[in-house]
């Protein structure tokens, strides 16, 4: 067991690495050298010599590379040549802003989306089901940021319910604070909930076609322990998913601040664009990137967990 | 015969399909006495399984009981309330199925597996629910069963997991076990220990059993009587050794010659041309008529009753 | 001529298990699924291969038709080492040995008819297209088919059937060996008897070597004349079929035959039943 | 009539509607300077910011331009970029996989990890960042010149590649197991005429289920790119700068401007989310609706 968690691990740092690899070798490619766009167009090319010698950017590029991912697992991200200001900094800045709204969303959709598919599975069939099916297609296909849009039309500027935007961080008052992020993160949770409630669904609904629910029916159980017995088995696969979607979330989080205002990760890396921060947007990137690897390995982990076939064989 | 534990009498079974209902088991007729071995013998379609999943009252969605009474102990099973088969099936009823690797949850241990089915019948302590269980384990030849309880299925072979099953069905001490082709995926030498556990588990507990398969030879090995089904219906029933060495219906008859044995003379094998009727395309008449050698006109137009013989009952119209 | 038409000398087939980095750093562990095998199978020869799940049958069956190689040993096609014909993957040596697969409803490409699987097989034999018609016909008359199934997709077959449009596929190369892996086991009774009756009969009047590989003692004797026991990737016993089963010398062997269903006649005592089960043979 | 019959017919209609939907909006993207009422960046002062009515059905921008001609003609976009990468990610990743499946052995095992690798790449974040890094600008190659959305297609297939790469390895794999291809590979058929004449047909229900799938996800990921303005370029009208407009008529009252172009895109996406359901239903084995009667 422990081999095979070391061994996922590794794999994943592995992944990271080469992942990174081709990040920091893509922000390289861009049109104009840092030095450029620091010092501007007009500055010598001795000018530009001494500043790439200086941040160290004549060194060959394995080499650059390692000593940034050196420094990042180390938590130095490095000082953005633009603004001066400390990368990592920014980041410890931003990303509470954005997890905030990340993990509030991903409770809404993992209880929503795995309640609301549960009770369609129950009745397969049923006027719920119908319900459900009808209700997945409208949640997979509205985008998270028109919601967004949409909420803000209704909820706050007609019937003034929660401000339209902005943020509050929760030292300055939890109410407040879940006033801002509750319709980001409602309009970031609804295709997740449509998304795991159509997978649980279908999960257990085949669950509990499988032979050893019919076994368990053939000895008498009753019908709460059968629904749990498929549930054993019908959850893992959802339960993957819903650690998938956590780390897609923040892709699409990044769209939702941008709906709502909301000073996070999203402001931070539309700043380094547009400012040609490469440091930052590096940083951030490459950030995003961890937490949706760890996202894939936890994901991978506790479907091996909860398998006791897998559990065993490691 | 004592008076049957089980009875089941004009047992419809059919199919929903988009064109109205698809009829798969047309009219079962027969008995179990208590601490009786009855074997069912069939092809695949010959509605052998369906109509003891009716009896359990285990159809699912696709498929329900139009027509008839199975009268379990004196109570109408297809009258009772789901609340009332609960009970019934485990502690009066069990029912062990074909493929003991899927039969199984994979994700509990089998301890589990068999003390909840203790302890959904009966109100006792985890304590007092693992010692029954351990015991079932040992009745149905698990050594170290203590210390297997905490298996998971993935950890036993196929033959062992047969046998957990059975430990399952028999926890409670039913009083019919009915196990639907228990040996069929399972090799050869394991099938001979299943097929033994089962006739010794029924001398043991004076337990009736209904033993559903598709082999002759292996049914009349342990059973006291033969119910030979065909596209739905009884087409012959009698004692077992009636019916393997002196069946009437032309279709038993062809069904012992073209299933090879150790002992018989070679040459080629007695065929029966043709295959069995599908599934909504069942014959007016009797159902065996179009593949049988001996068959008549009236055979094709209409269905012979099962008519009593002595012990056995017939359904055809020249039988042998 | 004399020589065997298919011979094993000391064949193992092994399966590393492992992941990618486990493999990588060669330090995967072996799965043995058939262990230093020897055997030789004469022209003309209807060999049973009997054995349980585990026994390495379908092994043999896999490598004796070239769909894997041997980890060690030297399989000889008349003679010639089959690890040399198979460099040359479509050579004339390939329809010489073909296969019948069990009906697990993937013996046959669900999405092709019956006619064009078999025209296919006939291009690849390099029967010009003008006649393809005629034989795939011929073919399924062979194994008792109408043309009427021709134009027909595999699923609205009977099993029967599609073991026998199986058997036409494997018979369209002209082989002269035929592997068949366990052809009759996923068949309804009724059905399977006249699987047994066609390979009986073809096998006769086509002059075909068989090895018949099945889990079934009673049908073995019925179709072969050798049989070959296997147990755990090794051969336990060999010898002419009827010899083996009358007399059977392995104590395995003699496992197997008592195993055997015997319906009325297997009936024990209750008290002979608690002997051991080795011991009521015959 | 029973439930289980009526549900089956109920998804048959729910996959007309999609089908229709989907032939709709790609007839207006194709068609589009046809269908549409006026020109899409043709700005009309005295126009602007007029509500619904006979001359403008869905009314006009801050602009004055119509926002129905600037509907149609933003199909274009979103359609190009959710098909086009659905194309690029299905001929890199049904190769690969089909490659690994087929191949087995040490070539899978490392076909498999790259594509773990690419699959562990946050899609949306990747494409802003590269696009922010490139720049907006037109794609130069040779004499040819390609807008900036060319680069979202080529990413966002590389990024979509993964799932067709997966799918097709699940099924592909199972396929290669089975006797009939085993059958053909003993007859001395080729490797090519094996994976393209036997395997890779019988993968082609749950490639076709994904990529309509795929093509919602991509039109939904084309409208974000754009709304954060790092995709299609003003002036030229696409459903995300036109949402990302409307953001300042939120508050003045301008309903018709953040309404329509979404509504655009749900309907575009359900219309796709209902066609790949429905080709899943119908090739599902499991939907024991269908195989209990056929």
């Amino acid at each position: 067991m422990f081999r095979l968690l070391a061994g996922r691990f590794f794999a994943s740092l592995g992944t990271l690495f080469f992942v990174g690899l081709v990040l920091f070798a893509l922000t390289r490619a861009g049109p104009g050298s840092p030095a450029r766009i620091v010092l501007g167009a007009d500055a010598t090319s001795q000018q530009i010599t001494q500043f790439e010698h200086a941040n160290g950017l004549d060194r060959p590029f394995l080499e650059q590379y390692a000593a940034w991912l050196f420094d990042v697992l180390r938590g130095d991200f490095g000082k953005s040549f633009v603004t001066g200001r400390d990368v990592a900094g920014e980041i410890a800045g931003a990303l509470p802003v954005t997890l905030s709204v990340v993990l509030l969303a991903f409770v809404i959709a993992i209880v929503v989306g795995i309640g609301i598919g549960s009770l369609a599975a129950l009745r397969p069939g049923g006027p719920f089901a119908s319900v459900t099916r009808l209700g997945v297609v409208l949640g997979l296909s509205i985008p998270a940021f028109w919601l967004g849009i949409v909420l803000i039309r209704f909820i706050a500027v007609e019937l003034r319910w929660l401000p339209p935007g902005g943020y509050v961080p929760p030292s300055s008052g939890l109410i407040a604070h879940l006033q801002t992020i509750a319709m980001p993160a409602v309009s970031l949770a609804v295709y997740y909930i449509a998304v795991l409630a159509r997978m649980t669904q279908a999960s257990l609904q085949d669950a509990l076609r499988g032979d050893y629910v019919r076994t368990a029916r053939a000895m008498g159980l009753s019908s709460p322990r059968i629904v749990f017995y498929a549930l054993l088995n019908a959850l893992p696969p959802v339960i993957n998913l819903a650690a998938l979607s956590f780390g897609y979330m923040f892709g699409w989080a990044l769209i939702i601040e941008q709906v709502f205002n909301i000073p996070g990760l999203s402001r931070a890396l539309l700043n380094a664009i547009s400012q040609r921060d490469f440091l930052l947007l590096q940083g951030i990137v490459f950030l995003f990137t961890a937490i949706f690897v760890l996202a894939n390995l936890g994901a991978d982990l506790v479907n091996r967990v909860l398998d006791p076939r897998q559990r065993s064989s490691a | 015969m004592s008076a049957p534990l089980l009875r089941i009498e004009e047992l419809r079974v059919a199919f929903r399909g988009t064109g109205g209902l698809i009829e798969a088991v047309r009219g079962v007729d027969f008995g179990v006495a208590p601490g009786e071995v009855v074997g069912i013998v069939g092809e695949s379609g010959s509605g052998k399984s369906l109509s003891m999943l009716a009896v359990m009252r285990l159809l699912g969605a696709t498929a329900r009981a139009t027509g008839g009474r199975v009268i379990f102990d004196g109570e109408d099973l297809l009258a009772a309330t789901e609340a009332r088969m609960r009970e019934i099936r485990g502690r009066d009823i069990a029912m062990v199925f074909q493929d003991p690797q899927s039969s199984l949850n994979p994700a509990l241990t089998i301890g589990r597996q068999v003390t909840d089915v203790v302890r959904a019948h009966r109100r006792v302590s985890a304590s007092e629910a693992r010692r029954i269980a351990v015991e079932a384990l040992e009745r149905v030849g698990i050594s170290e069963a203590g210390r297997r309880l905490d298996a998971y299925p993935h950890e036993f072979s196929g033959g062992m997991r047969q046998r957990a099953l059975i430990a399952m069905a028999i926890a409670c001490r039913p009083r019919l076990l009915i196990a639907d082709e228990p040996t069929t995926a399972l090799d050869v030498t394991v099938q001979a220990q299943i097929v033994e556990l089962i006739a010794e588990l029924r001398r043991d507990l004076g337990l009736a059993v209904i033993f559903i398969s598709h082999n002759l030879h292996l049914v009349a090995e342990i059973v006291d009587r033969v119910v030979v089904m065909y596209g739905g219906k009884v087409v012959e029933d009698g004692p077992a050794a009636d019916i393997e060495l002196a069946a009437r219906h032309p279709y038993t008859r062809l069904l012992r010659a073209c299933v090879p044995s150790l002992h018989g003379p070679l040459g080629p094998l007695a065929a029966i041309e043709g295959a069995p009727p599908r599934l909504g395309r069942m014959p007016a008449g009797c159902p065996f008529a179009p593949r049988c050698p001996q068959a008549a006109d009236a055979c094709e137009r209409e269905m012979p009753p099962l008519a009593t013989d002595g012990a056995r009952r017939i359904a055809c119209w020249r039988p042998q | 001529m004399s020589g065997p038409i298919l011979a094993l000398r000391g064949v193992t087939k092994s399966y590393p298990q492992g992941g990618l980095l486990d493999r990588l750093l060669g330090r995967a562990s072996n799965f043995v699924a058939l262990d230093d095998v020897t055997l030789q199978i004469a022209r003309g020869d209807v060999v049973g291969i009997v054995g349980e799940s585990g026994s390495g049958k379908s092994t043999l069956a896999s490598l004796a038709v070239g769909l894997t190689r041997p980890t060690t040993g030297e399989i000889l096609l008349d003679g010639e080492p089959l690890a040399a014909l198979m460099r040359d993957h479509a050579g004339p040596w390939r329809r010489r040995i073909q296969m019948v697969f069990q009906d697990s409803g993937s013996a046959l490409n669900p999405r092709k008819t019956i006619a064009r699987c078999l025209a296919q097989t006939l291009a690849l034999r390099g029967v010009p297209r003008a006649t393809r018609e005629d034989e795939s016909m011929a073919l399924l008359a062979l194994v008792g088919l109408g043309s009427e199934m021709a134009p027909r997709l595999p699923h609205e077959l009977s099993g029967g059937q599609r073991q026998r449009v199986g058997l036409a596929r494997a018979l369209a190369m002209k082989p002269d060996i035929l592997i068949a892996d366990e052809p009759v086991s996923s068949l309804d009774v009724s059905l399977q008897a006249q699987v047994i009756n066609l390979l009986s009969r073809l096998t006769r009047e086509l002059g075909l070597t068989l090895l018949f590989i099945s889990h079934d003692l009673a049908v073995v004797r019925t179709l072969c004349t050798r049989i070959i026991v296997m147990r755990k990737g090794r051969i336990v016993e060999e010898g002419p079929c009827l010899d083996v089963l009358a007399r059977p010398a392995h104590p395995y062997t003699q496992l197997l035959i008592s195993s055997v269903p015997k319906g009325i006649a297997g009936r024990r005592a209750p008290a002979a039943a608690a002997a051991s089960a080795t011991s009521s043979v015959g | 009539m029973n439930r289980l019959a009526r549900l089956a017919r109920a998804a048959d209609w729910t996959g007309w509607l999609g089908a229709a939907i989907v032939v709709v909006m790609i007839g207006a993207a194709l068609l589009a300077p046809l269908v549409a009422p006026y020109d899409p960046v043709a700005i009309s002062i005295e126009h602007r910011l007029s509500a619904p009515d006979a001359a403008h059905w869905l009314g006009t921008d801050q602009a004055g331009r119509d926002v129905l001609s600037r509907i149609i003609h933003g199909a274009r976009a979103s359609l190009a970029v959710g098909i086009g990468a659905v194309i690029i990610g299905a001929l890199l990743g049904v190769s690969a996989g089909l490659f690994a499946a087929y191949k087995g052995g040490l070539g899978d095992q490392i076909t498999m990890r790259i594509v773990d690798g690419v699959a562990s790449i946050p899609l949306l974040v990747w494409a802003i960042a590269i696009v922010g890094i490139l720049g907006v600008g037109p794609v130069t190659i040779g004499s040819l010149q390609f807008p900036n959305e060319v680069k979202i297609v080529t990413l966002v297939g590389c990024l979509f590649s993964p799932v067709f790469a997966r799918v097709t390895y699940a099924v592909a794999r199972r396929i290669v197991g089975a006797d009939y291809v085993k059958a053909r590979y003993l007859q001395g058929a080729s490797h090519w005429q094996i994976a393209l004449g036997e395997v890779l047909p019988n993968c082609l229900s749950p490639i076709i289920v994904q990529a309509t799938l795929l093509v919602a996800i991509g039109i939904v990921i084309e409208a974000s790119i754009s709304f954060v303005g790092l995709g299609v370029q003003p002036p030229q009208p696409s459903w995300g700068t036109m949402l990302s407009d409307a953001r300042n008529a939120l508050y003045s009252g301008e309903w018709w401007l953040p309404v329509f172009p979404g509504i655009a895109i749900s309907v575009t996406v359900i219309g796709f989310n209902l066609l790949g359901d429905a080709v899943r239903d119908l090739f599902d084995p499991r939907n024991e609706a269908r195989t209990l009667v056929a």
